[in-house]
């Protein structure tokens, strides 16, 4: 497992957290390359089934960045986003995936060192968890 | 006549890019006119960007706020011109010539990306504010300056050619030289700002010597996270954080010290509540905070209430004193501070790790001198001279004045007076030679004959070609952004990666593809490839998503079809230090691109047709200022006012405190008001029902005698319904002849002198009815009328008596100086508490009032013949509450209309296209309901100045086939668009539709889909991510 | 007479009542039900033999009836609808009556939520007050709920309960009525410990002329401890326990506080004997059924009428 | 059944208000006309009474009887002179229409066409006998008509604030029906126990009283009538009703609406006046429950 | 409305775990308002399968579908032309259209992956609460309209029992006790003497109790 480089998808909402992911480039503060952003309008927009296809494409980790609580652009779309990774953490519990792949972060647009921070530690933990189970074990019976 | 609607307006000059600039700026520039915006420094933004939090949310409001600084860069109808003064004036308004000289930059600011290789080898000599500068004190979390370049100071560097090397972009200019231009302005807008008291030279507070001695506005940047300390508060003298901190108020303000200014800067109490508020909120019991102030001058709105909140929920410890002076404890370096109090004569002395001295503000000399060029009188503290009916005019017509410059005021007050100065400045036609392109647009009575078809767009867009049915071809166009982007990785290897790219029909490295060559040079790859789809590798689609998207207009494709691929800001600069890895980022985030680009369609903006008629509710001295203002312009106003006549309630009033006569000129207003071609005047009229969107909304109006009803089409709406003159059935009002209002004193010195001749004791009792339980905030103007009625019955009798019974004197501003002047004429003004309230007796036609007197302790009784009641505003609950409910308008607590912002949006209420004026928003003077109703019409003009509104094309669309009717999109909407229509499913309309596509994905029949963000376009990007494995 | 309950003979004497209640065995046990019973002999008017008390499994109250019948006492057989449809409580109510059994109480019975069987169906074909009026129907036309006739009726006395203190309370009175209209002969009341509620409530149901329609027995437990008080106040639905009752319990030490529940009892029948409409007492001792004696004797209810 | 055979049969009439566009886009007059058709025994079409310059009412009153809606029609003496209000009648006539009813136009000073030329040649009593002389043949002049008009006439009763102007009114009125009007029509009804203690006095005229029942539409439109025309006797418990509810404009339906209820089986018929809310008119009549 | 909600995944796994070519058919009425069978929840169940399946090394087909109504024989006849793909059906209908698809398709496996809970209505976003029980003799004209069969534990008609406590049921904190929105409800509406009056033994055959049930309108025959 050392050379598991981790595939994780971020959903950034346009106001906070994908401002934030620009501003961490502005202070050229470095974040791992495993993390690629995906640019919503707002974190609210995020469907349950599209952390849900990222994962089964591939992705070892997922998670939804918006605003800060109370923050939001769109008043409350951060909230249902955060009820929307809840669902999808139950649902990959019950099929036997860690629920700790998938998460939501909040920032607002001016910290880029958390979004840096958040980049790190997601990338750490999925790091640590190994590979999402279900690709690894596609690849291993496509090796078999 | 009507073509005369059509006023020419020229440029307008706008000196000062603080926030009332650049509101003032963008006003104009939205309206359709065009402004020069000058400021002195290297970038603009002004004090604002200074603060590390505003009232009373206490949050960074500059993320709010940045939107606005980036659009004031990019706005086309805005010229900037950083480092630049004014040197001199000619003409008259309408046609001013104005030279300006501008300092040399040594940087082309066209081609300065900010890269930060300059700054990186000389650091000593290159400047830059974006935040990112420890030095600066800059708010971190703004991530853009305007202009978004750095500045050299030359005299500091040593070896200009080698720093002029440094650049690969060749901005570095180091044979830049000072440069004059001549411009010709049909008006200026000065706002210049102010700057702060320095305190240095008074050694009783040992600022400069003792070194836990801050200014507000340094504690401030120690606050920030982006301040000198990284966020840290610690004390400079030992690196501890301080224990108790101390904030001492009216330093430089109000006459107290040497080399103080004599009036109120107005925002310090406000400032120094804040700052504590913040300090308790970080560090709970660990910081005491005690504010030492000598009136608490929180009269703006809702105000009254932060005080309080500071004072019951945080802790803050307010003392009313004033202290004499700091004294360093040499072992420890604490702070001594020694007061004494009214009410106990002893001296106190307290000890403190900090103290903040809140210093007001003063008028630069550079200042000073700008105004000596212009030719505008100065008011004798050297800020514009202007009257209470022209609040921001200056004494040379054609100049205009807002924020700081006008008086001492905080952000609110500064924003309206940024919009009023638009609004008055567009309204000076223009004189000087014709220059067709100066051409403002007007409402069009009679469809405008296309006169403005060649002013619509800046650069003609050929029509876009029909791309339906076309397999997806296409263009990827990778910038190397010099050593941004092209530094890191081999753009060639990833151009030629792209190439390989399934659907890629060509793939070329376009260098600075936000350069003029190469969008044309992609322009003509486009059409010789006949591309119908582009993808951009290049920075933030944050940044340049509009040039890129006009670049694709001008090669005849929509412009929806064209994508960003980050790989700038979101690759090479974080990766900077591993190419490989920043490498193949790129290459995935440009393949993510086309797979999502390979599915975007052809998007129209949504428009829709502007109806440029306003409807001004209330006729007061508020609405009138707003319809004339607007009317002048040519628009179209009706003008609803309930009661049947105009005039409101400044119509009661006599005199302002300068002495200025109101029933002249408010009877001069209703009289243009009433006679005004433009406006239809409805009174009495009453709004009874309403529906629409801005731009296109009907509104029901019973008028005239017989409340006839009818429906009003308009394009907006301003609210100016004013407030009612508050009556509490205190100390015998209505019961007793002796007790009245100001308002009725004020009529009474006017119209009948000698009923107050004779009177030998006149007492004043403040607040009555205001800073109560039941109208919990401050009147705001009953302060400075007590001050005018009590100067005025002197005047008419010098042997009066006269005092005033005071909780706090709120004469904020200029009003200091009649306040001071009355206690000079003999004015008796005595504080009295809450839990010691003065008491009235009937006495025959007089009446006792006895009070207590704080500095003796004892109860004193004055044989009164007149009491007067400072019994200020009320809101008008009923009609808000009323009006609240037709329009959907938000109410404060004690029932004001609450607009959008109260820092930055203080005139626009929260649904589009609905503005407030006047004493309806809060308690204000009539300069200042003036002030806000010219505000109302300049932000009224910029909605009217469209001819269509522009949606966008992000919009929530319903398949009603799929859709179940199952209500769960109504429900989540956070803006309540989505209904069931009679078809029996979901329908969005889009010009509501705020495009967060919360809907979308809660849809539970996928029937809805957030246009530009549909669903299987983002399910395209991850498989464009995870390609390599599938 | 309706019928040849002793119960109802000893109310129309205008002789207060006394019954008692006798929760059969969770097992195969005929002796217990022989001891519990014989405890109570001479003692009360009935005793009242529960069915599936708080939805467990237990001996059905129509055998235990009959093995309390044939020691010769009066039980008085409880019947709840939650387990049971029409057509078995009709037949079940035949055969008690075949055995003598002719004192009969409707109740609706605890939801199986709370038993030892929570997974199970609950019938609820009929309600409580429809099980009244079926009872009443049987005994008074003769006929089925289905419409035919019985040979040979069978002639209960029909009893209900009522719990004074549930909610809403300004309902109570409505909904005795409603058991009376039903046709209920007499009511065995909810635990009293709330004297003055109750009183308000029979304040009502007499207002109202109901006490001339029907018995009312409050129904009287003494507290084995304060444990036992706290628990009732909080944890059982639709009790209605004063705090005076608690910390009295709990104002004595642990060894006498079972005494001084057998005292307030006492107490509190003393005070109810002079309530208007008060017709008996229906004493609760649960699990604690020797204490019945002590406590009939105590509060002057000892002896027990003879019936003819 | 036609307005005259209800009024003759002492049946409870509903009359509503419906006023002609100013302009000649007729699609709404029209669409809520058809709302309530078969709802309502007939609609009254009001001149230009409220001062306001628009679409004549005889227009509107055909506009009404092409629908198959019963049409009533106000006449007036301020801007027309006797030839013209003549040669109206008789062309409302001809045009089927059945009911007219004399009112007193607004003054012209409220008027939207303030500098306009007054008439007056007639007053309201003298209209009311033209109609009759009509009726009866002979125009005012004297000259016989080939074929005479008939029409049900009805007149207005001015607004009364106390006993005193009640009698006043009360007069004026007796004279109108003298003059020949068949019904009248009361001033808008707030309070209805205060009307019906005025009520028998105005039954005394003897022809069948129709209720006025106006439709506040607002919390600012309900204050405004009870601080200007304190003879409406709004009160504050009106006001506060609206207040607190919840859905203001359902609540001011409702009202409407009850207040007609309240006056079936105490006066001859209602009049619903809506001023521009004639497409509410279904809800209200809903609430009314008739 | 009927509502329903997904099966827990191990049991729908389980039943789908022999085939390896899935057509998962949804429904857009009743479980699409009540989001538990719409084609938002196929989604994520087609994509929970799947994941679930990759696990043991095993790629699903799944074929997604929503049908408008799986209750309606016209509408199942739709999956016809992609049925022969499928080794078995999962349907996220409710019982009624899992048993419409097995009556039309009789040779295909179907397997329900949601629970048919009850007929309810939405009290807010998100939250459903059972209202009716379908017991085909409606009394709701005598309890104010409110309905005791459905929402009384005990189904009490002539309730309350004695174990309302503060208008809840004596079962949950959570469940409101029916017989006291009754009473307040017939006291709103001026009827409360009418309580009194006994409400008779209920004729079940209207019910479940009388056999399964049937609607034949002759007119529309």
């Amino acid at each position: 497992m050392k050379d598991f480089e981790p595939v994780i998808v971020a959903f950034c909402c346009h106001y906070c957290a994908y401002t934030a992911a620009d501003m961490a480039g502005s202070k050229r503060i470095a974040y791992p390359a495993n993390v690629k952003i995906i640019r919503v309008p707002c974190s609210g927009k995020v469907d349950t089934i599209h952390i849900m296809k990222a994962l089964e494409n591939g992705a070892d980790g997922v998670y939804v960045a918006g605003c800060l609580e109370g923050d939001c652009h769109f008043k409350n779309g951060n909230l249902r986003a955060l009820q929307r990774v809840k669902q999808v953490q139950a649902l990959l519990e019950e099929i036997c995936i860690e629920p700790e792949r998938v998460e939501m972060v909040t920032m607002s647009a001016g910290m880029g060192e958390r979004f840096a921070k958040a980049a790190f530690e997601i990338t750490e933990k999925i790091r640590k968890l190994g590979p999402n189970p279900s690709k690894a074990a596609m690849e291993k019976a496509k090796a078999a | 006549m009507q073509n005369q609607n059509s006023i020419q307006t020229g440029k307008v000059l706008v000196v000062g890019g603080g926030v009332g600039g650049i509101r003032a700026a963008l006003d104009i520039a939205e309206s359709g006119g065009d402004a020069v915006l000058a400021d002195n420094a290297y970038s603009i933004g002004g004090l604002m960007t200074q603060l590390d939090r505003t009232f009373p949310t206490n949050n960074c409001d500059l993320c709010t706020l940045s939107p606005h600084l980036s659009e004031s860069g990019r706005e086309l109808h805005i010229e900037l011109k950083t480092m630049t003064e004014v040197t001199g004036i000619q003409g008259a308004a309408g046609a001013f010539e104005v030279t300006l000289k501008t300092r040399p930059r040594y940087i082309d600011v066209q081609k300065c990306t900010a890269c930060g290789e300059c700054f990186e080898r000389f650091p000593e000599c290159v400047r830059f504010t974006p935040g990112l500068d420890h030095r600066a004190p800059t708010c971190m979390r703004y991530p853009q300056a305007t202009p978004w370049a750095y500045s050299v100071d030359m005299e500091k560097c040593n070896d200009p050619e080698a720093l002029e090397k440094v650049c690969k972009m060749g901005a570095i200019l180091p044979e830049d030289r000072a440069e004059e231009t001549l411009i010709e302005v049909s008006a200026v807008i000065l706002a210049p700002g102010a700057s702060i008291f320095d305190p240095a030279h008074l050694d009783h507070f040992g600022k400069g010597t003792y070194p836990n001695v801050f200014t507000s506005l340094e504690y401030e940047r120690i606050l920030s996270a982006s301040g000198p300390t990284g966020g840290i508060l610690e004390r400079p003298s030992d690196g501890k954080q301080p224990e108790r901190i101390a904030w001492i108020q009216c330093v430089g303000s109000r006459g107290i010290q040497k080399g103080a200014a004599s009036y109120c800067s107005s925002a310090c109490c406000m400032f120094a509540t804040k700052e504590a508020i913040v300090t308790r909120e970080r560090f709970k019991d660990d910081i005491e905070t005690v504010i030492f102030y000598m009136d608490m001058r929180t009269s703006g709105k809702d105000y009254e209430l932060y005080y309080q909140r500071a004072k019951n929920e945080f802790g803050v410890r307010f003392v009313r004193c004033r202290p004499h002076s700091v004294v360093q404890n040499p072992e420890n370096m604490n702070l001594e501070i020694s007061y004494t109090q009214d009410e106990k004569s002893e001296n106190i002395t307290e000890e403190f790790d900090m103290a903040v001295l809140s210093t007001g503000f003063m008028i630069s000399e550079e200042t000073r001198k700008m105004a000596e060029v212009m030719g505008i009188e100065l008011n004798p503290h050297g800020f514009a001279e202007t009257a209470s009916f022209t609040p921001i005019e200056t004494s040379k017509p054609g100049i205009f004045v807002c924020g700081m410059f006008e008086s001492p005021k905080d952000i609110p007050e500064t924003m309206v007076q940024g919009s009023a100065a638009a609004c008055k400045a567009l309204s000076i036609p223009y004189r000087g030679k014709p220059a067709p392109d100066h051409k403002l647009r007007a409402p069009a009575d009679d469809a405008a004959e296309n006169q403005w078809d060649d002013y619509d767009e800046y650069e003609e867009f050929p029509p876009e070609r029909d791309v339906t049915g076309e397999t997806p071809k296409v263009g990827v166009f990778v910038c190397d952004c010099g050593y941004n982007i092209g530094g890191v990785i081999n753009v060639p290897e990833i151009v030629d990666y792209c190439k390989t790219v399934a659907g890629v029909e060509t793939a070329v490295a376009v260098g600075h593809g936000c350069s003029g060559e190469s969008q044309k040079m992609m322009e003509s790859l486009i059409k010789e490839h006949q591309l119908n789809r582009v993808v951009i590798g290049g920075c933030s689609p944050r940044t340049h998503e509009t040039k890129f998207q006009d670049m694709v207009r001008r090669a005849g494709l929509n412009k929806y079809l064209v994508e960003i691929a980050n790989i700038r800001d979101q690759d090479t600069w974080v990766h900077g230090d591993q190419p490989e890895i920043a490498a193949n980022k790129a290459k995935e985030l440009i393949r993510m691109a086309v797979s999502r680009v390979w599915l975007s369609i052809p998007l129209a903006d949504h428009t829709l047709p502007m109806n440029k008629d306003i409807l001004v509710v209330g006729g007061g001295v508020s609405g009138m200022t707003s319809a004339l203002a607007l009317a002048d312009r040519g628009f179209k106003v009706f003008l609803a006012e309930r009661s049947p006549r105009l005039g409101g309630m400044a119509a009661n009033i006599r005199k302002t405190l300068e002495g200025e006569d109101v029933r002249s000129k408010v009877e001069e207003m209703i009289e243009r008001t009433m006679n005004h071609e433009k406006i239809q005047v409805m009174a009495p009229a009453i709004i009874v029902d309403h529906a629409g969107m801005p731009g296109m909304f009907t509104t029901g109006v019973q008028s005239g005698p017989q409340m006839f009803y009818s429906s009003i089409k308009h394009g907006v709406t301003i609210l100016a319904t004013g407030a009612l003159p508050n009556r509490p059935s205190e100390y015998f009002l209505n019961e007793h002849d002796a007790v009245i209002t100001q308002l009725e004193l004020d009529e009474r010195i006017e119209d009948n002198p000698e009923s107050v001749k004779n009177a030998e004791n006149v007492v004043m009792i403040q607040c009555v009815g205001s800073r109560t339980t039941d109208n919990p905030n401050c009147s705001r103007v009953c302060c400075q009328a007590a001050v005018k009625n009590a100067l005025r019955i002197i005047k008419i009798n010098p042997d009066a008596r006269v005092i005033v019974l005071y909780r706090d004197m709120r004469t904020y501003g200029f009003q200091e100086d009649y306040y001071k002047k009355a206690r000079e004429k003999g004015v008796v003004f005595v504080r009295y508490g809450l839990e010691d309230t003065p008491v009235a007796e009937a006495d025959g036609d007089k009446v006792n009032v006895i009070f207590k007197e704080p500095i003796l302790g004892v109860k004193v009784s004055v044989n009164a013949d007149i009491l007067c009641l400072s019994t200020g505003f009320i809101s008008d609950d009923e009609s808000t509450e009323d009006l609240g409910f037709i329009f959907h308008l938000q109410r404060t607590d004690d029932g004001y209309f609450l607009e959008d912002h109260v820092k930055l949006r203080p005139v626009d209420l929260p649904v589009p296209g609905f503005f407030v004026a006047g004493t309806a928003h809060a308690p204000k003077n009539i300069r200042e309901s003036i002030v806000q109703a010219q505000a109302a019409a300049g932000r009224a003009q910029t909605l009217l100045s469209q001819d269509t509104i522009n949606l966008g094309a992000s919009v929530a669309k319903v398949d009603g086939k799929k859709c179940a009717a199952c209500l769960i999109c109504v429900r989540a909407c956070p803006y309540s668009v989505p209904y069931i229509n009679a078809d029996g499913y979901s329908e969005i309309d889009p010009a509501r539709c705020h495009g967060c596509g919360i809907c979308a994905s809660e849809c539970p029949a996928k029937a809805i889909q957030l246009m530009q963000f549909q669903d299987d376009q983002i399910l395209a990007r991850l498989d464009g991510l995870f390609e390599r494995m599938n | 007479m309706k019928t040849e309950s002793v119960l109802e003979k000893v109310f129309n004497s205008g002789q207060l009542a006394v019954t008692s209640e006798c929760g059969p065995p969770r097992g195969a046990l005929p002796e217990k039900v022989i001891e519990k019973a014989k405890m109570l002999a001479g003692y009360v008017d009935g005793i009242n033999v529960t069915d599936n008390q708080t939805a467990m499994v237990r001996m059905s109250s129509l055998a235990a009836c009959i093995l309390i019948k044939q020691i010769g006492l009066d039980p008085i057989f409880q019947m709840v609808t939650r387990d049971r449809n029409r057509l078995a409580m009709q037949s079940d109510i035949i055969g008690a009556y075949s055995h003598g059994i002719n004192t009969m109480l409707c109740l609706s019975g605890d939801h199986p939520h709370f038993g030892d069987h929570p997974m199970a169906a609950n019938v609820y074909d009929l309600d409580s007050v429809q099980l009244v009026q079926t009872v009443r129907n049987m005994r008074d036309n003769g006929k089925f709920q289905g419409g035919d006739d019985i040979l040979n009726p069978p002639k209960m006395f029909i009893g209900a309960a009522a719990n004074p203190f549930a909610d809403p309370f300004e309902l109570r009175v409505a909904r005795l009525a409603k058991k009376i209209n039903a046709g209920v002969d007499f009511i065995q009341t909810q635990c009293i410990y709330n004297m003055a509620k109750f009183e308000k409530w029979m304040k009502g149901v007499c207002d109202r002329g109901l006490d001339k329609k029907v018995h009312i027995m409050p129904g009287i437990t003494p507290m084995k401890s304060a444990g036992m008080a706290r628990y009732m106040k909080n944890k059982v639905p639709g009790m209605d326990v004063p705090d005076e009752i608690v910390k009295r319990m709990a104002g004595v030490p642990k060894e006498k506080q079972a005494a001084e529940g057998i005292k307030i009892a006492v107490e509190q029948i003393q005070r109810l004997k002079d309530v208007q409409g008060v017709h008996g007492f229906h004493i609760m001792a649960i699990e604690w059924e020797q204490k019945v004696p002590e406590i009939v004797e105590k509060a002057g209810l000892y002896p027990r009428p003879v019936i003819e | 059944m036609s307005l005259k055979k209800r009024l003759s049969s002492k049946e409870f009439v509903v009359l509503a208000e419906m006023h002609t566009p100013k302009g000649v886009n007729i699609s709404e007059l029209v669409n809520n006309a058809r709302r309530i058709k078969g709802r309502i025994d007939a609609v009254v079409i009001p001149d230009m009474d409220n001062g306001v310059m628009r679409m004549s009412a005889l227009a509107g009153g055909v506009l009404m009887h092409q629908q198959g809606i019963e049409a009533v029609i106000n006449v007036y003496c301020r801007d027309r002179n006797r030839m013209a209000i003549q040669g109206d009648i008789l062309a409302a006539h001809v045009l089927g229409i059945q009911n007219l009813i004399v009112v007193k136009g607004e003054e012209i000073a409220n008027c939207d066409h303030k500098d306009a030329k007054v008439v007056d040649d007639l007053n309201e009593i003298q209209i009311l006998e033209v109609v009759n002389g009509l009726q009866n043949g002979t125009d005012m002049a004297g000259f016989d008509l080939t074929g005479a008009p008939e029409f049900t006439l009805g007149c207005t009763l001015g607004k009364f604030a106390d006993q005193a102007s009640l009698e006043k009114e009360i007069q004026a009125a007796k004279q109108k029906v003298d003059a020949g009007a068949r019904f009248i029509i009361t001033p808008p009804i707030f309070d209805i126990d205060y009307f019906l203690s005025a009520a028998d006095k105005i039954k005394a005229l003897n022809v069948p009283v129709i209720a006025s029942v106006f439709l506040i539409k607002s919390v600012g439109i309900a204050r405004y009538m009870a601080v200007t025309e304190p003879e409406s006797r709004i009160g504050e418990d009106l006001i506060k009703r609206i207040r607190k509810s919840r859905d203001r404009e359902n609540e001011c339906l409702k009202i409407a609406g009850e207040s007609m209820k309240a006056l079936k089986g105490q006066v001859d018929g209602v009049l619903a006046v809506t001023l521009g809310w004639e497409h509410r008119l279904p809800t209200i009549l809903d609430y009314a429950q008739l | 409305m009927i509502t329903a909600e997904r099966k827990p995944m191990e049991e729908i796994i389980a039943s789908v775990r022999p085939y390896n070519r899935i057509l998962l058919v949804g429904c857009n009425e009743c479980v699409t308002v009540c989001a538990a069978g719409g084609r938002k929840e196929v989604g994520i169940l087609s994509s929970a399968l799947q994941m679930a399946f990759m696990q043991e090394g095993k790629t699903l087909d799944i074929k997604e579908l929503t049908l408008e109504r799986q209750c309606d024989p016209e509408y199942v006849e739709e999956l016809v032309t992609v049925i022969d793909q499928a080794d078995a059906v999962l349907s996220m209908a409710c019982g009624c259209g899992v048993q419409e698809v097995a009556r039309r398709y009789k040779d295909k496996p179907v397997y329900p992956a949601l629970n048919t809970k009850f007929m309810g209505a939405s009290e807010r976003q998100g939250v459903w609460a059972e209202r009716c029980q379908g017991c085909g003799d409606c009394i709701l004209g005598l309890t104010g309209g409110i309905c005791p069969v459905a929402r009384c534990s005990k189904r009490l008609l002539n309730g309350p029992c004695g174990g309302s406590t503060a208008g809840k049921c004596e079962i949950s904190q959570d469940v409101d006790c029916v017989w006291q929105l009754i009473w307040d409800r017939m006291k709103a509406l001026g009827i409360e003497n009418r309580y009194e009056e006994v409400m008779m033994a209920k004729d079940w055959r209207s019910s479940r109790d009388g056999g399964p049930r049937k609607i034949i309108r002759e007119d529309l025959v």
